[in-house]
This record gives C-alpha cells, structure tokens and sequence, in this order.
C-alpha cells in the first residue's frame, strides 16, 4: 500500500511535470503560430490608432461592433474558471481535481484579453488611463454613474482574485519544481515559491484559502458579468433595454465558459499525453452539468425573446422582426438555438456521448461558436435600427481589421496558455496526490464500491 | 544554547506517526517539531497538532478598508465634482453601491491572500535543513532539538525508521 | 429651439450653415458611403403614401438638448454633461472616444470623427479617399469653433460661440441680452425661418410664444427625456407626429 | 460545502466537532424499520394538528367572505392573490430540496428528503386556493397580454385556464414524486406490523429499486419545470400584465428565485418542528440544518441580486413607464410591504446566515426562516396588491395618476391568510401520518455505505459512491 503511494507520487510528479521539465516537440511551432495571429491584431491597432477608427467597418449608428462582441465573448469564456473551481471545490465534488487549475488559467487569460478590447475600441485609446480617478491636482474625475466606469472596477477584481488564486494554489507545485529544477529555473522557482516546505499548517490554510477565496470569488464573478450586461442594459436602445439581462448574460458566460473548458481539457488530454488523469469521467461530470446551465441559459433567452415582443412597442417589434425574419440575423438566430441547445443538449443525454472525447469536443466548439452569434446578436441589431427614425436605420458589415483583431484574441489568449503551461503543471499536482489519499473503497456483498475519505 | 535543527527523512506515513509520538515521550513540545510531506494529509493524520491561526479576521479587515476607500472615491468624486448627468441626482446611490461593492470584495480578497501568506509563516528566505525527496513522497520530521538532546533525537528518529537524518546546527 | 415642420421645405440649407460655421469635416460622397456623415443637423426625409401619389414630409433633425440627456451619465470622463445653461455640452478636450453617449442617443444626434483630419499616410488611401482638409481648403475655417481631431465624438452645440459673443457684448454694454441678438446657423440660415432659437425662460421671447402652439410636440416623448428642441406638427388633416412614421 | 470545509473553515469552538454532524441512528436496517414504525405508529403533534385544522376552516369562511364579497373590485382580491402566491413560494416550492440533492447525491440529505418531499401535499391547497380567484384574473381582451391575440377576438378566460393547468400539473407531479418514493418504505413498515398485504405489490427486486430510482429522477425533473412554470404563469398573468408599460423579463424569474428561498425556509422550519416536537430527534444532525443553511444564504443573496438587476434598469433608464412600475409595486403606495420584505428576505436573513457560528448551528437557520417566509408574504402583497390595484386597464404606461391606492387587508384576507398558513401545516401532518417522515430506504443506503476507518492517527468516514 505504501510502496504503492511512494510510487504514485513520483509518477504523477513525472506525468504532470513533463511539459515543464522537457519541451513537447509541438511546442515552439505552437508559439510561432500564435504569435503569427496575435501579430495581424497589433498590426491592426496600430492602423487604428494612426489613421483613426474609420479603418473599422463601424459607422452610424452603428458605433459599437465586433470588438465589443468580443470582449463580451471573452469574459463569457472568463467564467468557466471561478465556475469549475470555486463551486465544485464549495461542493468537495472530488472530479474537481484536474479540471481546477486548467479552468482558473484560463479566465486568467480570457479576462485579460476581454479587458483589452474596450480599450482598443476607443477612439483615443491613448488616453484610456482617464477613466482612473488619479488627477488629484486638478481634481478632475471620471464619472462614477457610467458603466464604463464600473467596468473596469468589475474586471479589475476578477483579474486581481483569479490570479491571486492561481498563484496561491501553485505555491506546493512550484515548491515540487524547486526541487527538481536547477541553475536559474530553480532560482526562479525558490522565489515563486516562497519558500513552500509543506507543512501540516501551510496545507490546513492552503485549503481553507481555497475554500475562503471561492466564498469570495463567486459573488464577484456573479458581478462582473452583470455589469457588463449593464453597459448595454441600462442604455435606452431597444432589445438592449431588458432587465434580465444581468443573469442571462452570466448563464450565458457559464455555458460558453465550460465548454470552453471542456475543449480546454481534452487538448490537454490529448496534447500532454494525460489519459490518466483527465478521463472520461470527467466529460461526463461536466456534461451533466452543462445540461443543467444550457437549460437554464434556455430559460433566461427565451424570457428575454418573449419580453421583447410583449407590448407590441413599435421599436422591439422592428428590432425583433429584423433579428428573426432578416438574413442574415434570422440565420443566426436559427443556429444560436440549434447549435447553442438543441443538438448539444440532446447529445448530452445519452452517456455514451459524454464520456466520448471526440464527441465532446465538437460540441463544445459548436456551443461556444453559438455564444459568439449569440453576442453578435444580441448587440449589433439593436444598433442598426435603434428607435423609430427609420431615416438612420443602417447596417453594419465588419472591416477586415475587425476580423483581424477577433482572430488575434485567440491568437493571444492560446500564447498565453503556451507560455503557462511551459513554467506550470496545468493540472495541481498536490491536489492531484492529496485526491489519491482520498481515495477509497468499501466492499458491500460481492461488489466493492468506489468511496472517497471524510474527515 | 545552541539549537540543531535536525531532520528526519521517512518513507512511510506510519514510521512518521511512531516518530511524532515517540518525540512527544521525549519531551518535545507541539511547536518544537514540525512535519513537511508532498502530500496533504487529513489533519492530525500523524497524531500532530495545528496551533489555531487568525485567518478569519483578515478578509474582514480587508473588506472594511475596501468598503470605505471605494466610498471615499465615489462620494468624493462626485461631490467635488460636481455635474448635471441626464438629470441624475449629483450623488447617485445606486452606481455608488456597485463600485463599492467591488471594492469590498477587492479588500477582502487582497487580504485574505496576505492573510494566508502571514499565517503560513511564509515567504521563507532560506529553507532550512530540508531534503528535495519530500517532494516525491517522502515525508520529513524536523525537530528543533537543545545541544544536549541532540544525540538522542537523532537514534530516535533512526529506530523509528528513518531513510536518512540531516542536521544544521544554529537558527 | 422650435422647429416648425410646416414650414420646412428640405431645402438643406441648415445643413450647410451648420457644416460651415462649426468647422465639420466635409460629408464628401466617400465618407457618406461609409454612413459616417458629420453633419450636426440633418433633415429627416419620410416618404407618405404610394407610388403615383407620394408626399415627402420633412423633419429637422439635431441634439435635442434633453433635460434627462440619456448621452450625459453614460460618459466615463463627463466630456458631455449639462451646464447651467440647459445646454447639453460637449467637452472635446475630455472625450476618449467610447461612442457610449452616441449609442445611447436615440435621436442619433451624435457623430464620431471616424479619420484622422489630416494624416498623409500612404496607407491612408487604401482605406478611404476622404478629403482631408488640404489647401486651401483649411481657409474655410471658423477661428470661433475647435477643429476636431480623430477619436472625439461631436455634435450639435446650439452654436455655443454665437450665444457666448452675445452674452459678453452684453455683459459690456452690462445689460441682458435681447431676444433675437443671438441665433444659431441653422435659423439664420433658414429662408422659411422654419427654426426659431432664442431664451425659452423668457416669456416674450419668439421661441417661448410658439412653445405654446397647440400643435407643439416632442420627438420621442414616451422616453422621457424632455428636448429642448420642441417641434410644430404639419398642418394636415391626416397629420401624425412625422417621428412615428416608417 | 460539507462538515469537512466548516470543520476547516471555521474557528474550532463552532465546528462541528462539539454538535454531533451527523445523526446518530439505530445500527443495522432492521433497527431502523422498528424504530421508525415505533414512531410512526404513535405520532405526535396531535394539538398542532387540530390547531391548524381549525385554522385551514376559518380560512375556508374567509374565502367564502371574499366571493360573497364579489368580483367587481379587482383591487379587493390583491392580497387574496398575495396568498395565493405566497403558498405557491413557500410549500409548493419546498419538495425542490429533494429534488436537487438527489440530483446532485449530497450524502446529507438522506434523513430529511420525505420530510421535504411531504410538502408535495400543499399542491392540494393551492389548487383549492387558485379556483376562487380564477373570475378575478381580468379577460385578455382589456390589455396587453401574452397572448398576442389581436383585441378583436379576445380569448376569453385564457389565463384562467392556462393556470389551471399548471397548478394541476404541479399537484399530480408532486403526489406522484411523494408516492414513488415512498412505495417501499410503506411496505417495510406494513411487513412491521405484520401485514404484508398491505405492502402493494413491492417486493423489492432489483428492478423495482431501479424503476423506482428512474421514476424519482423524472418526477422530480417535471416538478422542477413544472414549479418554475407556474411561477412564470402567475407572475405574468397575474402581475406583469395588469401592470401597463412593466416589461421586466427578469420578474418571473425573480419571483421563482424568491419562491425556492422561502420554500427552503419553510423547510428548515418544518425541520425544526419536526426534530424538537414530531420525535423524530435522532434522526436529523447538524449536517441536516446547516447544509440548507448555506442553500438559504445563497438564494439570500440571489434575492437581492434579482431584486437589484430589475431595479438599476429601471433607475437608469427612468423612461415613463418604468417610473410609473416602480411607483405601483415599490416606492408608492405599497413602500411599506415592500421596505419590510426587503429586509425580512435580504437584510436580517443575510446578515445572520454570514455569521458561522449562527449558520453552523440549530436554532440559527430556523430563526433566519422564520422571518424569510414572513419577509416573503409582504413581498408577495406588495406586487400582486399593486398590480390588481390598477384600474382601468390598459395603456403603454402608467401615469401618476393611475397609481393604486394602497388597500387595508379586510377580517376576509386576515382568515384567509391565516387559513392558507394552518392548511399547509395541517396537509403536512396528514401526510406525515398516512407516509413515514423519513425515507427508511436512503438512510439503510446510507447506512450501507458509510464506513468509519483509521487513517494513520485519526479516524474518518468513507462514503462510498456507487454510479
């Protein structure tokens, strides 16, 4: 039994530490793709910020477009970290283990990029910094009653605890990386680690921190999507003007958000050789729980459709009919449900699918590819015929630099997962040894039962 | 007097509880031995003890200094500059709330983190006497142990099974 | 502000006093293509009935100065707020260019200098032909008025430079200032003097005699946001108000 | 969270270290089987039984007053609404309990699922309850409805029945859920006492136990929909839509969230009664109270944060007809209702459910219930006594002077009131009597798979997960 343990923890160290300790061969190509992609993006700020924001395909009275979707798709896909982590961790569900970190990092990454798409949409992006209350001298402030102000408080505290907790949870895996690292790795590694030595208080307050920091993320997470549902919400443009939009817009993070995760995980999976760890079981766990959050994200869009309709107000029937009836709007409309709920959602059901990797796979892609259209949407159409002076009514068709910068976020956010996962397990090693211990089983009759350690 | 930290490392779990008690005949106080494993095991899996930790005044401190900056920054700004926004009142609650909120929030997790940092003793500068296998599964029984002891401390620790004992002698 | 809709005509000489007199970029046919047009006031053409037997009905459109502007607590560094005046100002040297107040104008009274006014990027042309405003065109200027740059959004002032100089004669002359010493481009401009401008709060002035015309109204009234801009319906049988029509 | 994460999460003194986690049973299923029967046969609560009895007729007279009192005046039949869905919030939605921890397999929940699953029974009540007040929902014809049906062809009693419907729905759904689950478990008791003819054909095969569990799955899935169903149908129909100018697609959903609040209140409370008084002590520890707990303080939070994101769209767009909404349900005439439910459902409930040693413990949550579930009937009265308040009906928005008046709850609403509070318990105590309050067969399951071992130098428990 012990040997066993001894065993174990070595392997686990050398299964969940190889990307770290030797460079995968796909590796550096991986970078230099990214970084090709993440090139066009800057390529097209930099036009933007030279020739102005006339290079977008953004007009009137459409003045807000692809870029805006997009940051609100990626703080969407920022929300599958706090939701895996912090809730299964509140639930003690013992899945959690491998799927925690790979998700935190990921909203890392995602909220990061989100936070740079407002900014880049400006029209002077030079002086972003305004919107800090810093100008003591002439007591000039920004305007505390204008979402755009409660934004960045939001993103802000989000960025600040999602990384404090992935930093935090590394401190035992950096401390295993000190070890087994030399020369300016293992400087680097004895300072990141604070000096870890692993003993029974540290570990005690190690989880009592993850238990405190969910407790105190999840309300924040709840928030940042709100508020930036409120950016559009609280405006007085029609089909923006709803009041579900604050949980719809979190339901939907949700949903985009785990799916993100679930193809996160099985790239992992497949690129880092960990059969092992990531199983089928997993897949399974969180298919059912998508089942559940697409569901209730079903609940909250249907709401907001039926409401817009309610009332026979001119202006929401024009918007309405344009988004159902128009093409292309109709068209997506059509596959936000069918590709958002309907084919997803009646796969999950049957097991077998969710423990297929390769079927969860396609379905996440298709759910998240659905929660773009859906953002799109959601915002531009409103735009496009805002209130009843039809004389203004105008479309909107994205420039090049738009379609530039959408690829690029991704282009950025994967860099980021690759420098990551180079310097980190992806996957918490202590909580991967800490879920062996737990490991238990019980015999009833002839069958023995699978059964997890409570103290 | 000189005290020698003295290190012993285990293989298995079990020897280490045997050690733990057996430190204890010897007259070794809770705070004058520790353990270091790779693992978190469940708590007093070695018959040790956790002192009691202050952790939960942290987020508290941390959520009433955020709570009252972030009202500083609201009302303030708003009253000392004052504009007509859309016929808003000049001090407008409900925007206030929100970014206060998330002020309190921030505190409260900014300190918790230093909280958790400070009462785990850490950052430490220099490890100490320490043995990188306790990474790999081996788990460590460190005792800071009087000259005198010294010898007896060390034959302890080797009955009770350990692979191998490192000392550093001063603090 | 009244504007008579009985009295317009389309002619769109609005549009031009207002074009020159605030230094706007030039509305060249590329820059309406992109629908990206600069001009601060602009009328509104609704076409009634079918075809043999339509009728065009026209509608000044400009920045209704609300009292509750929906533009106003959106902005994230006040660069728009409203002053003593009543007016809904725009702070050019503060704005960053978010477009939020522009989004949520629902008379779409705001327009976003999309180009840089003058760059002689080589690239420039790849993207659009705009006129920049070259030799000699930059002697059309208006010294009164800013020149705006890239990324600001603008709109209409109520030509807050003519409102000023006749407050300061005035204040020299140390009187109050008459009604009709000041109006705007637009009005001026007006050959059916269709637009009046002038002090609603003076209760002898042009402007606060029509404002209590019964057929005075309000674009968009069920938002309450309260215009400054009240407009005079057209005398019709069939007429309704000219904003609810497709 | 579970024993473990407050046990670590929390200062020692209020862990549950020092109060028994879990409840100590009879060991071995046969034990259980005789001491639950012994219980079941010599139930108590007989003064509570006739108590709320009497309370269930007196509310039966004043709903008789109220019809007599006829249905011209709408505005009359607020509170009765209020009632209505007060019921709907309360015992309706506290069978979901259940529901979600099997779903989601908290290993908590063995002892207390019945108990939760009893108050499938007030489904009974609120059917009884909505068929008096099905003349006072308005006809579609005179406002805008959800039922986009064009003024000239109105579709007469729509509603109505629509909700009818659903109510009925509920009701078959949550007997149907109560007798599933209780199938074997009266069969072990009956064999108890000697009778096995009384066992209804369960034998207890493996397949039996499967269909059962399939049968628990689904029943319980459809009540969900169901109850959030009807809460949807009765916050449209008989709010939003006699409101002109409320569009708030958030507000069904708000008012389901509030409604499993209150239900996991009356949960906890009837926890509570049933520990100290129905003599069934032993068989609900710490784990049973404070995991609902943590449940009540999240949806504690969601309370505000539903309530919030109507009310800062509404502050921020201020356009007519949000203004005149707000005025009829919150800061007009009914101010006071409604400043009471805030605090009775968000302030009070919060700030003791953040405090451990209060969440962690027993008196702590049912304290905090209490007032939710009486936080929730003001709430209630404040919406649905704004809405029928408004007359004529009509119209994209509310102007000042349409505003309600507020209306005084008449002798009829208070028996009314206090009828609909003694039928839920007396319902309960029925069923409490015909169906054993506790679920014999999850707690042997759990029983079985629970083990206690040594690891190293402490002791913990195993619990073992099949499937």
């Amino acid at each position: 039994m012990q040997e066993r343990k001894v065993l174990t923890e070595l392997q686990i160290n050398d299964r969940l530490l190889w990307p770290v300790l030797q460079t995968p061969s796909w590796w550096w190509p991986a970078v230099i793709l990214a970084s090709l992609v993440l090139g066009g993006g800057v390529t097209a700020v930099t036009l933007m910020v030279t020739l102005g924001l006339g290079v977008t395909g953004l007009n009137r009275p459409v003045f807000w477009g692809f870029m805006i979707v997009n940051f609100v798709f990626w703080v969407g896909i920022s929300h599958a970290g706090v939701m895996i982590s912090s809730i299964l961790r509140l639930c003690q569900a013992e899945w959690r283990r491998p799927v925690t970190r790979a998700a935190e990092v990921l909203t890392v990454f995602s909220l990061a990029t989100a936070a740079l798409f407002p900014l880049i949409h400006m029209g002077r992006l030079w002086r972003f910094y305004w919107v800090f209350p810093y100008d003591f001298d002439r007591m000039l402030w920004p305007n505390v009653r204008s979402p755009l102000i409660w934004d960045p408080s939001a993103i802000f505290t989000y960025l600040t605890g999602a990384s404090l907790f992935v930093f935090m949870a590394l401190l035992p895996d950096m401390a295993i990386l000190r070890d087994r690292t030399t020369g300016w790795k293992h400087t680097m590694y004895s300072i990141t680690s604070l000096g870890w030595r692993g003993n029974p208080r540290q570990f005690k307050l190690q989880f009592i921190l993850g238990i405190l920091l969910s407790g105190l993320i999840l309300p924040v997470f709840v928030s940042v999507h709100s508020i930036v549902s409120w950016d559009f919400a609280v405006s007085l443009v029609p089909a923006w003007h709803a009041t579900v939009f604050a949980p719809y817009f979190v339901i939907g993070a949700v949903h985009s958000g785990v799916s993100g995760v679930v193809t996160m995980m099985v790239v992992l999976r497949t690129a880092f050789k960990w059969q092992d760890y990531i199983t089928p079981d997993h897949f399974d766990a969180l298919g059912r729980l998508l089942i559940a959050v697409a569901t209730a994200w079903l609940y909250f869009f249907m709401l907001d459709v039926l409401f817009a309709i309610y009332g026979g107000e001119t202006k929401e029937i024009a918007v309405m009919n344009q988004r159902i009836f128009s093409w292309p709007w109709g068209f997506f409309f059509f596959l936000i449900v069918v590709l958002g709920y309907i084919i997803p959602v009646g796969a999950w059901m049957f097991r077998s699918v969710r423990r297929n990797i390769m079927w969860m796979f396609f379905l996440s892609i298709i759910v998240n590819m659905s929660m773009w259209l859906e953002r799109l949407w959601l915002i531009i159409p409103g735009l496009q015929n805002k209130e009843r002076l039809t004389f203004n009514w105008s479309t909107y068709q994205p420039g090049i630099i738009e379609i530039m910068l959408v690829f690029s976020s991704f282009g950025l956010v994967c860099l980021g997962l690759l420098i990551f996962s180079k310097f980190f397990p992806l996957i918490p090693v202590w909580e991967e040894k800490e879920g062996q211990l737990f490991q238990a089983e019980i015999k009833i009759g002839n069958r023995t039962v699978p059964a997890i350690i409570r103290e | 007097m000189a005290i020698t930290t003295v290190l012993g490392v285990y293989r298995e779990p079990e020897n280490v509880a045997d050690a733990v008690s057996r430190l204890r005949q010897a007259g070794f106080g809770d705070n004058e031995f520790d353990i270091l494993s790779g693992t978190p095991y469940p708590e007093g899996s070695f018959g040790e003890k956790v002192q009691a930790h202050r952790l939960y005044l942290w987020p508290l401190i941390g959520a009433l200094i955020g709570f009252s900056i972030a009202l500083l920054i609201t009302a303030g700004t708003q009253l000392s500059f004052p504009m007509v926004t859309g016929g808003k009142p000049i001090l407008a609650i409900p925007p206030m709330l929100i970014i206060m909120y998330e002020g309190t929030m921030l505190g409260a997790i900014l300190f918790t983190v230093i909280g958790v940092i400070f009462e785990s003793r850490l950052p430490r500068f220099s490890l100490g006497v320490y043995d990188a296998r306790i990474t790999q599964g081996y788990i460590g029984v460190i005792v800071a142990c009087p000259q005198e002891k010294l010898g007896h401390t060390e034959q302890l620790l080797r009955e009770s099974g350990a692979d191998d004992i490192k000392k550093e002698s001063g603090r | 502000m009244v504007v008579d809709i009985d009295r317009c005509t389309g002619c769109q000489a609005c549009v031009i006093a207002c074009q020159s007199e605030n230094n706007q970029l030039l509305s060249t046919e590329d820059i309406v293509r992109q629908r990206r047009t600069m001009a601060w006031i602009r009328v509104e053409r609704y076409w009634e009935g079918e075809f043999p037997n339509m009728k065009a009905r026209f509608i000044p459109m400009l920045c209704q100065h609300c009292e509750n502007a929906p533009c106003e607590p959106v902005c994230p560094v006040y660069a728009t707020y409203h002053n003593n005046e009543g007016l809904n100002v725009q702070v050019y040297n503060r704005c960053v260019g978010t477009r939020y107040c522009a989004q949520n104008c629902p008379y779409h009274a705001r327009v976003f200098n999309y180009w840089e006014r003058s760059t002689d990027a080589p690239w420039r042309e790849f993207f659009s032909s705009a006129q920049m405003v070259a030799e000699p065109m930059n002697e059309y200027l208006n010294p009164d008025v800013t020149v705006r740059t890239k990324g600001l959004m603008e709109k209409c002032t109520f030509c807050l430079q003519r409102i000023r100089r006749a407050t300061r004669t005035a204040k020299n002359e140390d009187r109050q200032v008459k009604d009709g010493e000041f109006t705007t481009a637009c009005a001026q401009a007006c050959p059916t003097s269709a637009i009046v401008f002038g002090d609603m709060l003076d209760h002898n002035s042009k402007v606060a005699k029509k404002l209590t015309d019964a057929r005075a109204f309000h674009v968009l009234e069920d938002l309450g946001t309260k215009p400054s801009v009240t407009y005079l319906k057209k005398v019709d049988p069939n007429a309704k108000p000219v904003a609810m029509e497709h | 969270m579970t024993a473990h994460t407050a046990q670590a999460g929390h200062a020692e003194h209020t862990g549950p270290h020092h109060v028994n986690p879990r409840p100590n049973l009879p060991e071995g299923p046969a034990a259980l089987t005789k001491d639950v029967a012994e219980r079941f046969a010599h139930p108590r609560l007989g003064a509570l039984l006739v108590i709320s009895g009497l309370m269930f007729l007196g509310g039966i007279a004043g709903v008789v007053m109220r019809i007599s009192g006829g249905y011209e005046d709408r505005a009359a039949w607020g509170f009765y609404a209020a009632i209505f869905a007060w019921v709907l919030s309360t015992g309706c939605s506290a069978p979901i309990l259940s529901v979600a921890t099997r779903l989601t397999k908290g290993y908590w929940r063995k002892p207390l699922v019945r108990m939760t699953e009893l108050f499938t029974v007030s489904t009974i009540l609120l059917v009884l309850l909505f068929i008096p007040l099905m003349p006072a929902i308005p006809s579609v014809a005179s406002h805008v409805s959800f039922w986009m049906t064009p003024a000239s062809t109105p579709l007469e009693g729509g509603p109505q029945w629509a909700l009818l419907l659903g109510v009925l729905g509920l009701m078959v759904c949550g007997l149907g859920l109560l007798y599933t689950s209780a199938r074997a478990d009266k069969a072990a008791i009956a064999e108890q006492s000697g009778g096995a003819a009384a066992a209804g054909g369960w034998g207890g095969t493996p397949n039996q136990w499967k269909v059962m569990r399939q049968g628990i799955t689904y029943l319980g899935s459809f009540y969900l929909m169901f109850l959030i169903f009807v809460h949807l149908l009765v916050s449209i129909e008989l709010a939003i839509t006699l409101v002109p100018g409320w569009r708030d697609p958030i507000f069904p959903a708000f008012h389901a969230i509030t409604g499993l609040q209150a239900g996991l209140a009356t949960l906890i409370i009837m926890l509570a009664v049933m520990k100290r008084l129905g003599g069934y002590d032993q068989y609900l520890g710490l784990d049973q109270f404070w995991n609902p707990a943590k449940l009540l303080m999240a949806f504690t939070m969601l309370w505000f944060y539903f309530w919030w994101s109507a009310f800062i769209i509404f502050w921020y767009g201020r356009t007519p007809a949000e203004v005149g909404v707000l005025l009829a349900t919150e800061f007009g005439p009914y101010l006071t209702p409604f400043v009471i439910g805030f605090v009775l459902n968000f302030v009070a409930p919060l700030l003791l459910l953040v405090w451990n040693p209060i969440r962690v413990s027993f008196n702590g949550p049912v304290v905090a219930s209490v007032l939710i579930v009486i936080g929730n009937f003001f709430d209630r009265w404040r919406i649905y006594g704004g809405a029928f308040g408004v007359n004529p009906l009509g119209g994209h928005e509310l102007p000042l002077d349409r505003i309600p008046m507020t209306r005084i709850p008449d002798l009829a609403d208070l028996l009314v009131l206090l009828g609909a509070l003694g039928g839920m318990v007396f319902f309960y105590l029925i069923a409490s009597r015909i169906i054993p309050p506790i679920s014999l067969w999850e707690v042997k399951e759990g029983q079985l798979l629970t083990r206690v071992q040594t690891l190293l130098r402490n002791t913990v428990t195993v619990i073992g997960k099949p499937e």
